[in-house]
């Protein structure tokens, strides 16, 4: 029976494309590339080593079933060369897996090649903040790397251990306050990529989401303009003006940056929420509806958010949303 | 019981007089700068010969039965071992991180 | 009773006290639980983010005489133990109690030194050090506080009568106790005092 | 009541254990049975909240951990050890009473958190324990955590441990120094075998934990920052100590179903253990290398490429061992007349379910992979694969083929081959999906998942699974209540085994043996090259025995650690001295009370 599940894996492997977004079988960095190919190895060692024992196993299980009649089996205490041929065997077999394993460890132990585009990663419970020191912006929530490119991921975290996992790009480093991890990654091609938090890391662990923007060179380019602006002031008597007014005399700017207006540091960056296409750690789609309700009661959608419920009447809603909105 | 037979006070005495001047030359050392280089390895050593002797003498496990020190000695050797790879894991994570 | 249970009861299959060998297991147990302390103590050491930092505070010489205190009361442990064996309940009670106050005395000074450091500004909470040091030595003052009490009851059960040579195994397995606190204090005052 | 409350009695304190560890298995059960429930479809699920789910995994894994596999292996400990070595009774019998009655109410403590909300202001009845069975660091600060939750997780495994450590000492003792004439270290059964290794690795391991867990109290309790970061501390320290004993923790709940399988495969095969001394010796070495790998459940931390490679190594090393024993057992079975009780049944299916669980390991093992696998639903594979298809199956082996013993009553053979065959379904059914959607990019210790991932399917599966375990559950407790309404008496030796337990009538009256048996073989009721079968004991004792009496002061002294822990919870510093006080009368009392041996 589980080799019949072998073969579903074999499956998975072989036509697990797009429709798997988080699947380790499909790696699409060196990194991930890496990290499949031992899996690769370490895993038909055991297929093999599985079918050995337990073909073993059954074969003694049907050929000594008790006869009525027969006589007492020989007592039979041991034998020596078989022993030491079954501790011998492991044995080689586990060096067959520990050379390639070591290799791997040291091949991504996540040190990028000089001149990488180094990335800090900061988790906070349940969102994901980005700095990139060489240019000087900052984001969150949404990962925009160009494609084809060294990566060198820095990360920490402000409060408690989170994890940063995309299974395409590669596997899990920790994120730890007052400690630095590193990953590095060349991704293949563009698109967007998914991961989540995999340590836990509190009431909301599960809806810690986080998305990969892939891009060619020139839109990168172009994303990395875009965040550099200040965000446009809006017109005179529209309703994103009127939002910001509500904006700047709610608690919003305790907690919140938008460039220019406030510094708060304890949520995301909002200074161009307008052009991401997803907020609150990559859960929920960036539409007016989500952003309404959000605004309104976040911890009811995402149990335990660190954002308290904002009271705002309904035209002061409207308004801060239209707002936001404009935050391209 | 037997190690009445090995152990007498006068031992005892004698231990306790060893005792007490590995703890002088212990303090000693500490307060003269030209052992600072090698102050830790000869006070982890000294410390050592104290801790050996009063385990043998005083603790009997020099003339008791080798199996109680087969019960006390494996523990306190994985002790040291713990103690010894969690500092190396430790610092040895430190200086990795400080030299990158 | 019967013959045959007395018969079954004091036979061992490896000769050996079995108190004595469950309390030979409890030590190397103890050990784990003091490696366990002192790996981190040592694994924090030149990691607090605030003063005051050890070799500002130890004080050597007043230690110096602690850990001269509590040999001395090992001494005095093992010729108490003696003392019993040989059926010598005067020398032996003398002795007990000379180890329990021996024992005091040690914890007096410890604790003449812990309020000396909150004094000078060292919280349990002030920083690792404090933490960690507090945690390590108070660990053992602990044990030392259980050593005692064990001797001074040892000492009411002798002065009542009690105790004799038929329990010199009790006085024994006291004595390993004793012996091991004293020998995790060698450790410390080199580990924690000494090696700054 | 009486007697049972005071009893000193080392086959009652095992009927104690069983019984108690057995209904904290249907709880622990219960909670998996519940996040099963959850995730069987994606999106949201039943509807149980965040909070609620996490306390159920935490709850889940440290009552499965601590309060159902360890204890039903202590029950067999007590039960089945002095049979073995035949003695009397442990070397301190009232001690015995004592950790029974630690984990009692140790195990209550925990779970009274399930209702004990209210009392803490708290808006919800339950403040479960919620960060996680491993309980890292800094999550479980005040800062992260300010509810009493953690609490009772750190001061409930606590007292677990005093316990656990108090039996640990008194079964290295016994084994060692209560066997009977002739019963040589090497001729010691290998159950017993297993369990004295596995008390040395009691007697190291739960110190670290108990320091881990101080340290912890001084954070919560004191404002100490030895895992606060902001302080200088540093979270790492708590995965190592934890790990430094959580690994050796694994190899405890591991150790002594091996043991049993070791007993019932020789039974059922008619053949001596094959390899006796390789196994002894391997389970020696397994339980040394278990010491040398914990940080190998730290690969994703960062501990460097050197420190990697070293525990990766040692890690892979304790597949030969392990892979030593295994392939004794089928030598054992090989040339034997195999007899397929359920009993048998199950010692097999140890066997073929641990070797993928122990497979699934080694590709743990090799770092970089796992840093795709950790903290997915692919180690939720591999870990139940070890631990309900490797110890669950070993103990219900044992349950099969030693409750005749313990209670003089026979399980129903055909009851038992339902209960094994819907239990293998169920696992495989439950457990074998786990590993797709681990790889498929599913987290542990998520209450809902999108469905965009492709894992609902698994997940169904999964659950379906789990059901059909509490399915065959049901028909062994059903099985088990059975031997009490309809009683089929059992002879004293209704396997033909070998050993000592067999030699003396079923339930062994409370001398366990009318004299005490001189051994002159490992196999001493078997007739073997050397020796004849060991003669028949008298049926009744040449003289009468004596029995020690009970005694209440074993209990007492145990309620003194929740008291304290109550204490320490609701922070009544009166309450404090009660504990202490009823420690320090208990302890006093006990030491002065006659009481002979
Ligand atoms: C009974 C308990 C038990 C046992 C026996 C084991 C046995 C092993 N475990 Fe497991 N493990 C757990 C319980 C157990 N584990 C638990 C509970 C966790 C998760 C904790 C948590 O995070 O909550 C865990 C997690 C865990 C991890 C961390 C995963 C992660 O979180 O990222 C790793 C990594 O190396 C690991 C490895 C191993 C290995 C190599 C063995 C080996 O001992 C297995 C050896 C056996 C075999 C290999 C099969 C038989 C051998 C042969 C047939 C010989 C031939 C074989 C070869 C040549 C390969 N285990
Ligand atoms: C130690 C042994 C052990 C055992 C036996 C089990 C048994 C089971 N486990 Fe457990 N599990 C762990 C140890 C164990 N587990 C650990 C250590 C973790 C990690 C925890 C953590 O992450 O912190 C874990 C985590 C874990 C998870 C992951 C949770 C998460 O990460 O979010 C899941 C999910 O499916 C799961 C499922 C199951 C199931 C379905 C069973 C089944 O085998 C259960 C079978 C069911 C029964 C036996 C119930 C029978 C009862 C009834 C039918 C009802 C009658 C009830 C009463 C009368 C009260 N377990
Ligand atoms: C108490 C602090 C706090 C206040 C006040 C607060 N927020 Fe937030 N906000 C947060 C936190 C924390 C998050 C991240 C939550 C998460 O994803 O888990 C967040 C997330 C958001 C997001 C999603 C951002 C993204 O990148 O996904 C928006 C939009 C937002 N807040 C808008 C507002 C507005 C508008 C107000 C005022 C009306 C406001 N917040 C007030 C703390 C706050
Ligand atoms: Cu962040 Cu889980
Ligand atoms: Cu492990």
């Amino acid at each position: 029976m589980p080799l019949a599940l072998f073969v579903v894996l074999l499956l998975l492997t072989a036509c697990g494309g797009a429709h798997l977004p988080q699947s380790t079988l499909t790696p699409a960095s060196d990194f991930s590339a890496d990290l499949f190919g031992l899996f690769k190895t370490v895993f038909w060692w055991a297929v093999a080593v599985f079918i050995v024992v337990e073909a073993l196993l059954l074969i003694a299980l049907a050929r000594f079933r008790a006869r009525p009649g027969a006589a007492a089996p020989k007592p039979v205490h041991g034998h020596t060369v078989l022993e030491i041929g079954w501790t011998l065997a492991p044995a080689l077999i586990l060096v067959f897996i520990a050379v390639p394993t070591m290799r791997t460890i040291f091949a991504t132990a996540g040190h990028a090649p000089e001149g990488a585009l180094r990335v800090e990663v900061i988790g906070h419970q349940w969102w994901w903040e980005y700095r990139y020191p060489t240019l000087n912006i900052s984001a969150s929530n949404e990962l925009h790397i160009p494609v084809q490119t060294p990566i060198q991921l820095e990360m920490t975290s402000a409060d408690v251990i989170h994890s940063f996992w995309v299974p395409r790009l590669g596997g899990k480093r920790d994120l730890i306050q007052g400690r630095t991890n590193r990953i590095a990654w060349r991704v293949d091609s563009t698109g967007e990529y998914w991961g989540q938090c995999a340590e836990f890391c509190g009431a909301s662990h599960a809806n810690m989401r986080l998305r990969v923007v892939v891009q060619s060179d020139s839109v990168f380019q172009r994303w990395v303009d875009q965040q550099r602006t200040a965000p446009a002031t809006p017109a005179k008597g529209s309703a994103a003006e009127a939002g910001q007014q509500v904006y700047r005399r709610s608690p919003c700017i305790a907690c919140h940056t938008i460039a220019g207006l406030s510094q708060g540091k304890v949520g995301p960056d909002l200074s161009h929420l307008g052009s991401r296409a997803t907020i609150a750690g990559a859960l929920f789609p960036n539409t007016t509806e989500m952003l309404r309700r959000w605004i309104m009661n976040a911890p009811a959608l995402k149990p335990g958010a660190l954002m308290t419920p904002q009271n705002l009447s309904p035209q002061d809603l409207d308004a801060v949303v239209a707002y936001l909105q404009s935050l391209k | 019981m037997s190690e009445q037979a090995h152990a007498t006070t006068g031992t005892y005495l004698r231990v306790a007089a060893i005792l007490v001047m590995i703890t002088l030359i212990e303090v000693g050392i500490f307060y003269v700068p030209t052992f600072q280089t090698v102050l830790v390895p000869v006070l982890l050593f000294l410390s050592a010969v104290k801790f050996t002797l009063v385990v043998m003498f005083y603790m009997h496990l020099k003339f008791d039965n080798r199996f109680f020190a087969f019960l006390f000695g494996g523990p306190l050797l994985l002790g040291v071992v713990v103690v010894v790879s969690l500092l190396f894991i430790f610092y040895g994570a430190l200086r990795l991180r400080t030299g990158s | 009773m019967t013959p045959a249970h007395t018969q079954e009861a004091h036979r061992t299959s490896m000769g050996l006290d079995s108190r004595k060998m469950a309390f030979w297991a409890f030590i190397g147990s103890e050990c784990l639980l003091f490696g366990s302390l002192i790996s981190t103590y040592l694994v924090y050491k030149g990691r607090s983010l605030t003063g005051p930092f050890p070799h500002e505070i130890l004080n050597i010489p007043f230690t110096s005489f602690s850990t001269f205190d509590l040999l001395m009361s090992s001494l005095a442990m093992v010729l108490a133990l003696a003392a019993v064996q040989r059926g010598d309940m005067k020398q032996g009670k003398l002795w007990l109690l000379v180890t329990a106050l021996l024992g005091l005395v040690f914890l007096g000074g410890q604790f003449w030194e812990f309020s000396h450091f909150v004094h000078e500004g060292l919280g349990l909470t002030t920083n690792l050090f404090g933490s960690t040091f507090y945690v390590l030595t108070g660990t053992h003052g602990a044990h030392v506080t259980v050593g005692v009490i064990w001797l001074l009851t040892l000492w009411v059960q002798a002065l009542r009568g009690k105790l004799g040579p038929a329990n010199a195994m009790t006085v024994e397995i006291t004595g390993l106790y004793w012996h091991f606190v004293d020998v995790v204090w060698i450790v410390i005052f080199t580990v924690v005092y000494l090696i700054q | 009541m009486k007697s049972w409350l005071t009893t000193t009695d080392h086959k009652r304190i095992g009927l104690l254990y069983f019984w108690t560890a057995f209904a904290f298995f249907l709880i622990g059960g219960l909670e998996a049975l519940i996040i099963r429930a959850q995730l069987a479809r994606p999106d949201g699920g039943l509807g149980v909240s965040a909070e609620t789910f996490n306390q159920l995994f935490t709850m889940h894994g440290t009552t499965m951990v601590f309060l159902a596999l360890m204890p039903l292996s202590a029950a067999f400990f007590n039960f089945i050890i002095p049979l073995q070595i035949g003695a009397r009774d442990v070397a301190f019998p009232r001690l015995n009473a004592f950790s029974y009655w630690a984990f009692l109410l140790g195990g209550l403590f925990l779970n009274a958190s399930f209702i004990a909300g209210p009392l803490f202001g708290a808006d919800r009845l339950s403040v479960a324990p919620d960060a996680g069975w491993f309980g890292y660091a800094n999550l479980t600060s005040r800062q992260f955590s300010p509810g009493p939750n953690v609490d009772f997780w750190l001061l409930g495994l606590q007292i677990l441990g005093i316990a656990s450590l108090a039996a640990g000492f008194n079964f290295i003792v016994t084994i060692l120094n209560m066997r009977a004439p002739g019963m040589r270290m090497l001729r010691l059964p290998p159950f017993t075998w297993m369990t004295l290794i596995t008390q040395f690795l009691v007697i190291t391991a739960f110190p670290v934990i108990t320091v881990a867990l101080v340290l912890l109290m001084f954070d919560r309790f004191f404002g100490t920052h030895f895992f606060v970061p902001q302080g200088g501390g540093d979270p790492i320290l708590w995965q190592h100590l934890f790990w430094m004993f959580g690994h050796p923790e694994v190899y405890i709940l591991i150790l002594p179903a091996m043991g049993i399988i070791s007993e019932v495969l020789p039974t059922f095969s008619q053949k001596p253990l094959f390899g006796y001394t390789v196994v002894v010796y391997s389970g020696v070495v397994i339980a040394f290398l278990g010491w040398s790998v914990w940080s190998h459940h730290m690969f994703s931390t960062g501990l460097g490429p050197i420190a990697d490679s070293v525990f990766a190594g040692t890690t892979m090393l304790i597949a030969i061992p392990t892979g030593v024993k295994i392939f004794n057992w089928i030598g054992t079975l090989w040339g034997g007349q195999i007899r397929f009780t359920t009993s048998l049944l199950f010692a097999v299916g140890f066997i073929a379910m641990f070797i993928i669980g122990g497979l699934s390991g080694v590709s743990h093992a090799a770092a970089p992979s796992d840093l795709q696998q950790t903290d997915t639903y692919y180690v939720v594979a591999h870990l139940h694969y070890v631990l309900f298809g490797g110890t669950i199956l070993g103990l219900f082996a044992g349950m099969y083929y030693w409750w005749p013993k313990m209670t003089g009553r026979m399980l129903s053979e055909s009851l038992g081959k339902v209960h094994f065959w819907l239990t293998m379904i169920g696992m495989n059914l439950a457990f074998f999906p786990m590993h797709f959607s681990g790889l498929l990019g599913m987290p542990r210790r998520i209450y809902t998942y999108s469905s965009d991932l492709g894992v609902a399917g698994f997940n169904l599966a999964s659950t379906i699974g789990a059901f059909l375990i509490g399915l065959a559950t049901l028909v062994f407790f059903w099985n088990l209540l059975r031997t009490r309404w309809q009683p089929i008496t059992a002879p004293s030796n209704p396997w033909g085994g070998a050993t000592l337990e067999w030699a003396i009538p079923s339930p062994p009256p409370v001398y366990n043996f009318t004299v005490i048996p001189t051994v002159e073989s490992r196999m001493p009721l078997w007739h073997t090259e050397r020796h004849a079968p060991m003669p028949a004991l008298p049926e009744r004792p040449p003289a009468p025995i004596h029995v020690p009496g009970g005694s209440w002061w074993p209990m007492i002294t145990a309620t003194g650690l929740p008291i304290l822990a109550i204490a320490a919870i609701s922070r009544t510093l009166p309450l404090v001295f009660v504990g202490a006080a009823v420690l320090i009368v208990g302890i006093y009392r006990w030491a002065y009370e006659p009481f002979e041996m």
